[in-house]
């Protein structure tokens, strides 16, 4: 079936605006670029809402567009694949993302290089795209490190900072450490697979040995775990929190760190055939689901709390991954993808409000943030519509699929259910922490500067408002993402459902007693335990180990170039060279002048010569 | 009678007392000498050998020789003598340019 | 009998190079290699290649010896050991005795049946023949390398 | 007669450059020679796909004493590699046009350009050994005499150091012919005979050993490479761009022409040494370029790094990585390239090299910075632009040759981005330092972007689609391969 003409418009539109955007908005009226690009943003969203209609009426599309490189064992060809997985997420990316740009449009204003923003931010969309609809592993991993570098730039937006220079730096070294592994896999599915197309990597997974087969999955799973910011990897994301508020928002809640729970979503048949990777995903989700909860608690940076969060969240779909539960994975991930994104959009307009009195630092933190319930009536009560998703109260979009996660856990075994329960706990704690001491907190508990803080314009408030609709009506959705992945509708267990509505609330009474009946609480246990503090403040330890890392690496480059290349391997083989010279030097010694001894040695070399002639022959 | 050997065994002596002329005398001139006596031993042989096997050629060869062999004399000669003119001694010790 | 001649022209070649790198004076080794130029061109006489001998004893002997005598008598006076008197006196008679031995002996056998060394008209007039035919060339060169080593001494005294 | 003409040209115009009377006329002729040369070396497609396979042209004259004979060839491989050679000679002519120097400055390049065009066409290994060392004497002209400050010791000890490894090729190339007439009875030099009859025994790996060495030294590959970093720190940007772009090239073409199809087994069994060596290659050389503060001395051992994936490419001796290798010597060329010569023009307006001489650029140089950026990526092997495809199917190929090597090669991609980011963030977006020279550094002028403009094309073009440049490899590769 020939390719409907929409799939054009995704790809077509993004590409037109960056071109009219550069080459002719950003040279000659830096202000009007975002014109183009908010052009192309509608027309993308428009297209996949309408792709997503016919995915969902039973159509799906895989066909190559043209061929990249084909010679010996390596044939790559670069094509689209749309199917219920990339068509549900190509619809929440495409709206999420058209929502932040228009406010992110009010959002930088009067920034310098706002032109230059806008560009990178849909350079970043573009690659989303390519790498939602790509229909292999070699064009994802491009798309991949394209979204790599659309990150690297954009946190590293404020660029005189240092702070942002290096958060931007970390971001992409550490997406390039994950994609070591992605393009591992990918090398090894060329030689076991002969192709990297899913649908025959799919089909000839019989082939290929279990051990191989375990394998590929680990290292696909090291490179979902570098873009969604899992255990190990999951270091960058808190620093990612030093670009623009819509960029933390789009790239680092929404989209973008969904690409590996996206990744492994669409290798579920390979994942499925090498069980251990299965459990080893569940344990990665479960470790960073919680850890970060805790770590999330004990923030104060209003972003980094959200920040903490999303890595927590993406645990959670990990562990429905881990459990075989598809379509929770990606309903949460499209839930998810709309509340977090109203999260940061809340958050953004509480910085952009304080933004006089915070004298040009990036982020505010909970103290400068207390008690704006008053002068923020609109952003708080869309707030409290995300922290409600987040935490899970029915009937917001939240509940819905966490409960689907919920289900599948309890399927799989009691200690996993436990520990679900446990991380929809700590979600509902600290996201209801952080709505406390932001909006209700009394002021005068809260040690931050007496700071007026005022609504944002419309164009922030609309897509917040949209956004706070689509956090509460998303659960309705559940049963066409089901649909469009091939599954029968999920039905609700009402266990399950009133137990998680009784966790949200625990979470919210803990958070309630906490903050507003004993408001210095915040701060005491930080007096009390110092080296607590300092342990939560770098991850249990970790971003301190992966400095170390990164600091030995920089330290070895110093030494093999250095003490080895300049210091002795350059020298030495100089040295043979100077050797040479001393070795004429010695030899012209013979030569004292007197004509007599020249003579001689005329004499015993021509003697020489007949000697070793007559000798030869 | 095989004046072969013989005649080899003088042209051999007289070419190494030439040599020794050459390396071991410190006057230029006495150089010269030596050579005038290597280029005798060696034509000595030649003419010998040119003589027993009929060869015209190598007779001719040594005529040459010895037209060769005064022209060079006379360069050489010409050489010591204008370095002695010019108040040089004519020790073979004062060349020193060509020491290493 | 050739051989024997040929043997006595050796050993007096010999011994009078030996002596004259023994000698003390410049002086007495440029007599003794006169002595010995002679004795080799009567050697290339008795081996037959007559005209060779003149030859060399003309040009070689008269010449060139001649030339290193003069060379060594032109050098000025100042330079000790090339001068401090001529040629000790048994040397002088010696150069004497051997030549006049050697024609003596010459003499007796010259009338013997295989005295008379076979002389080789036939390999002497190849040889002109070769040297002003195939090797013209050649002659010519050798004949200019003689010129020019004249010239270049005339050269330098012309505005010495 | 049309492969003696792609050589033959270049040598006549440097000699009617040379002869040139002003600085000014010998400029504008010797940018206009070179750019007929390039045109007719395009054109030289037209007859190569006339007849696929191996354009075999010039087999002029019989074979002479020691059966050497006038042959060239020309396959897919030598045609991109001349494309190359002639694309980088017009655009390092174009990047040198404001320097005042005198007639022989354009005469040394297009000489050097001839030699080059000749070692990649000949297949008589005489001749490919006699401009194999002729193709010196120019690059040390240009290094020794319009270099910058250390530039004599800098091209003696380039000369001398590749000068040993022709020697030991030599040596090699001596000892495989006159095995070969033992064996055979029949003198030749020429490639296709001395692959039909290999030399066997303990020799034979003593002649691999010397051709590799000498091969090896013109690669830089690791222990025989530190004549690249002086020699690139003091060589004008121009002859950077072509020491890099083109003669490094010289020694992996040796590599893949002489001692891939001559000794196959001897190939096969040499994966773990010099695939390993390839390896040590890319990592050695990302690392030393961490840690450098001059920016040439940084972009030398990237090149080191680049060329190392060549060797991994081309010793796993399967089709997609001998093509790999090959798209990556094409890729090399163009990124470091494009990164001499941007460095030449900061260097033009600044005199400085350093890392740390420059800061905050992108808000005094926009289009220097995304020209950068851009070279730059595709230097670290950004998927979607050339650096990326190379890499690929290097790694690709060594995977189905020997996994740990594949894995310690694509180490080199992490490392790629380790000296490439931190060296842009700090000139770019870094804050001036206290003496450095960003505020008087003026954007590029049109004749700069349009030069740097062909290799972005080049490089993006290459990125998306490098399907059609692998069909004109194809039958060269195929015919390569071994696994």
């Amino acid at each position: 079936m020939s390719a409907p003409w929409p799939i054009w418009v995704l790809f077509g539109a993004p590409v037109a605006a960056l071109l009219v955007g550069y080459f002719y908005c950003h040279q000659r009226c830096p202000e009007r670029t975002h014109w183009p690009i908010l052009a192309s943003c509608a027309a993308t969203a428009l297209a996949a809402l309408w792709l997503a209609f016919q995915v969902y009426e039973g159509a799906g599309w895989d066909f190559i567009v043209y061929r990249w490189a084909a010679i010996g064992g390596f044939t790559v060809d670069f094509g689209v694949r749309l199917d219920g997985l990339s068509a549900s997420v190509l619809a929440m990316v495409c709206v999420v993302s058209g929502l932040i740009h228009i406010y992110a449009v009010g959002y930088m204003e009067g920034e310098p290089g706002t032109s230059r923003f806008f560009l990178y931010f849909h350079l970043f969309f573009l690659s989303m795209l390519g790498l939602l609809v790509s229909n292999n592993y070699l064009q994802t991993y491009v798309f991949w490190e394209g979204v790599g570098l659309a990150s690297f730039l954009l946190i590293g937006f404020w660029y005189p900072k240092e702070s942002a220079r290096r958060a931007s730096w970390k971001a992409f070294l550490t997406n390039r450490v994950g994609d070591i592994g992605f393009i591992l896999a990918i090398f090894l599915l060329l030689r076991e697979a002969g192709s990297v197309r899913f649908e025959e990597v799919f089909a000839r997974l019989g082939n290929i040995t279990p051990g191989m087969r375990m394998t590929i999955g680990l290292l696909l799973f090291w490179g979902a775990a570098a873009k969604s910011a899992q255990f190990p990897l999951h270091v960058w994301l808190p620093d990612a929190m030093e670009g623009p508020t819509p960029v933390s928002a789009l790239m680092h809640a929404a989209t973008m760190v969904t690409a590996g729970v996206f990744l492994m979503a669409r290798s579920m048949p390979l994942l499925e055939s090498a069980p251990p990777v299965l459990a080893v995903i569940t344990v990665a989700g479960l470790i960073t689901a919680i850890g970060a909860a805790i770590v999330s608690v004990s923030k104060r940076d209003l972003k980094r709390i959200l920040a903490y969060s999303t890595v927590s969240q993406l645990g959670l779909m990990m562990v429905a991954i881990g459990t075989g539960n598809l379509v929770g994975a990606v309903f949460h991930l499209i839930t998810h993808g709309f509340f977090k994104a109203l999260l940061f959009l809340c958050a953004g307009s509480v910085i952009h409000g304080l933004h006089s009195s915070l004298h040009g630092a990036v982020s505010a933190g909970v103290d400068d943030a207390g008690g704006l319930g008053r002068d923020l009536p609109y952003t708080g009560g869309a707030f409290l519509v995300g922290a409600l998703a987040l935490s899970g109260v029915p009937p917001l979009a939240g509940f819905f699929s966490k409960d689907l996660i919920l289900e599948g856990a309890l399927e799989s075994g009691h200690g996993l259910a436990a520990l679900t329960f446990l991380i929809a706990l700590g979600s509902s704690l600290y996201i209801f922490r952080m709505l406390l001491l932001t909006f209700f907190g009394a002021r005068a508990q809260q040690r931050g500067p007496k700071a007026h803080a005022h609504e944002p314009g419309l164009l922030m408030r609309v897509p917040v408002l949209i956004l706070a609709v689509l956090s509460a009506s998303a659960g309705v959705f559940g049963g066409t993402v089901a649909r469009m992945l091939g599954f029968q509708p999920p039905h609700f267990v009402l266990g399950v459902a009133v137990s998680g509505t009784l966790v949200a609330a625990a979470g919210f009474g803990v958070a309630y007693f906490l903050t507003m009946s004993r408001p210095s609480f915040d701060w005491e246990w930080r007096a009390r335990f110092p080296w607590l503090e300092r342990w939560l403040e770098c991850d249990f330890g970790w971003q301190k180990a992966t400095d170390a890392i990164a600091g030995g690496g920089a330290a070895l480059a110093h030494f093999v170039a250095g003490a080895w290349e300049s210091r002795r391997w350059d020298p030495f083989t100089e040295s043979l060279a100077t050797g040479c010279v001393q070795l004429g030097e010695g030899l012209s010694a013979v030569c004292r002048g007197r004509l007599n001894e020249y003579v001689w040695w005329m004499f015993v070399g021509a003697a020489a010569l007949a000697f070793t002639v007559l000798l030869c022959f | 009678m095989d004046s072969g050997l013989l005649v080899w065994g003088v042209s051999g002596v007289l070419f190494l007392v030439g040599g020794a002329f050459l390396v071991l005398r410190r006057q230029l001139i006495a150089m010269i000498i030596g050579v005038e006596l290597m280029i005798n031993a060696a034509n000595l042989a030649l003419v010998h050998a040119a003589v027993r096997r009929g060869d015209a050629e190598g007779l001719a060869a040594a005529l040459l020789i010895i037209a060769a062999a005064a022209a060079e004399a006379v360069v050489g000669l010409w050489l010591v003598l204008r370095r002695l003119r010019d108040g040089e001694t004519a020790e073979t010790d004062s060349l020193r340019e060509l020491s290493g | 009998m050739i051989a024997v001649a040929i043997a006595v022209c050796g050993g007096f070649a010999v011994l009078f190079a030996l002596l004259a790198f023994f000698q003390r004076t410049l002086y007495g080794s440029a007599f003794c290699l006169l002595v010995v130029l002679l004795q080799v061109a009567a050697s290339f006489y008795l081996m037959g290649a007559r005209l060779l001998g003149c030859i060399q004893a003309l040009v070689y002997a008269g010449a060139i010896a001649v030339l290193v005598v003069m060379a060594v008598m032109a050098s000025p006076p100042r330079v000790k050991e090339l001068w401090s008197g001529g040629i000790p006196k048994w040397l002088a008679w010696l150069a004497i005795l051997v030549p006049a031995l050697e024609l003596a002996g010459f003499a007796r056998f010259a009338g013997s049946a295989d005295g008379a060394a076979a002389a080789l008209p036939l390999l002497e007039k190849q040889m002109a023949l070769l040297l002003f035919g195939r090797w013209a060339l050649l002659t010519e060169v050798v004949g200019l390398l003689i010129l020019l080593a004249a010239l270049s001494v005339v050269r330098e005294d012309a505005h010495g | 007669m049309l492969l003696t003409g792609l050589w033959v040209a270049p040598a006549l115009a440097g000699l009617l450059v040379w002869g040139m009377p002003s600085r000014g006329s010998a400029r504008v002729l010797a940018l206009a020679l070179s750019g007929v040369i390039l045109a007719y070396a395009a054109w030289l497609i037209v007859p190569y796909s006339a007849q696929p396979g191996i354009l075999r042209l010039e087999e002029i004259g019989t074979a002479g004493a020691f059966g050497i004979r006038y042959h060239l060839a020309m396959d897919g491989i030598a045609l991109c590699l001349c494309w190359l050679t002639a694309l980088l000679i017009v655009l390092s002519l174009a990047a040198s046009w404001k320097g005042d120097v005198p007639p022989g400055y354009w005469a040394a390049f297009l000489f050097l350009e001839s030699a080059l065009m000749a070692v990649f066409t000949f297949r008589d290994l005489f001749y490919f050994y006699i401009f194999w060392d002729l193709a010196l004497i120019p690059m040390f002209f240009i290094i020794g005499l319009w270099g910058s400050s250390g530039r004599r010791k800098a091209a003696l000890k380039f000369v001398l150091y590749t000068f040993l490894g022709s020697l030991s090729l030599l040596i090699g190339l001596l000892a495989l012919v006159t095995l070969h007439y033992r064996a055979t009875g029949m003198w030749t030099w020429d490639m296709a005979e001395l692959a039909r009859t290999p030399v066997a025994g303990p020799a034979a790996l003593w002649i691999y050993a010397a051709l590799a060495v000498g091969f090896a030294v013109k690669v830089p590959v690791f222990p025989l490479h530190n004549w690249l970093p002086e020699a690139h720190t003091e060589a004008p940007a121009a002859g950077s761009v072509l020491l890099a772009g083109s003669m490094l090239k010289m020694g992996v073409f040796g590599f893949l022409r002489v001692l891939v199809p001559v000794f196959p087994e001897l190939s096969l069994a040499a994966l773990p040494v010099l695939g390993g060596l390839g390896v040590v290659n890319v990592i050695y050389g990302a690392l030393c370029a961490m840690a450098q503060k001059d920016f040439k001395r940084l972009i030398a051992f990237t090149s080191v790094s680049h060329l190392g994936f060549c060797l991994i490419g081309i010793f796993s001796l399967t089709a997609e990585g001998i093509a790999g290798g090959c798209l990556q010597m094409i890729n090399h060329g163009f990124s470091t390239g494009g990164l001499f010569l941007l460095i030449g023009m900061m260097y033009e307006r600044s005199h400085r090299r350093g890392v740390d001489d420059f800061g905050g650029l992108a808000a005094t140089a926009p289009v220097l910075s995304v020209y950068f950026g851009v070279i730059l990526l595709s230097s670290i092997g950004l998927p979607g632009l050339n650096g990326f495809v190379g890499e690929v199917m290097t790694l690709a190929g060594m995977a189905r040759a020997s996994m740990p090597l594949a894995v310690l090669g694509s180490l080199g991609a992490v490392l790629a981005a380790a000296y490439g980011l931190p060296a842009f963030q700090k000139v770019f977006w870094g804050p001036p330092g206290p003496d450095s020279v960003s505020q008087t550094i003026g954007d590029l002028d049109l004749r700069e972007r349009a030069v740097l403009g062909v290799l972005v094309a080049g490089i993006v073009v290459l990125g998306v689609y490098p399907q059609p440049l692998l069909r004109l490899l194809t039958p060269a590769v195929e015919a390569l391969a071994l696994r």
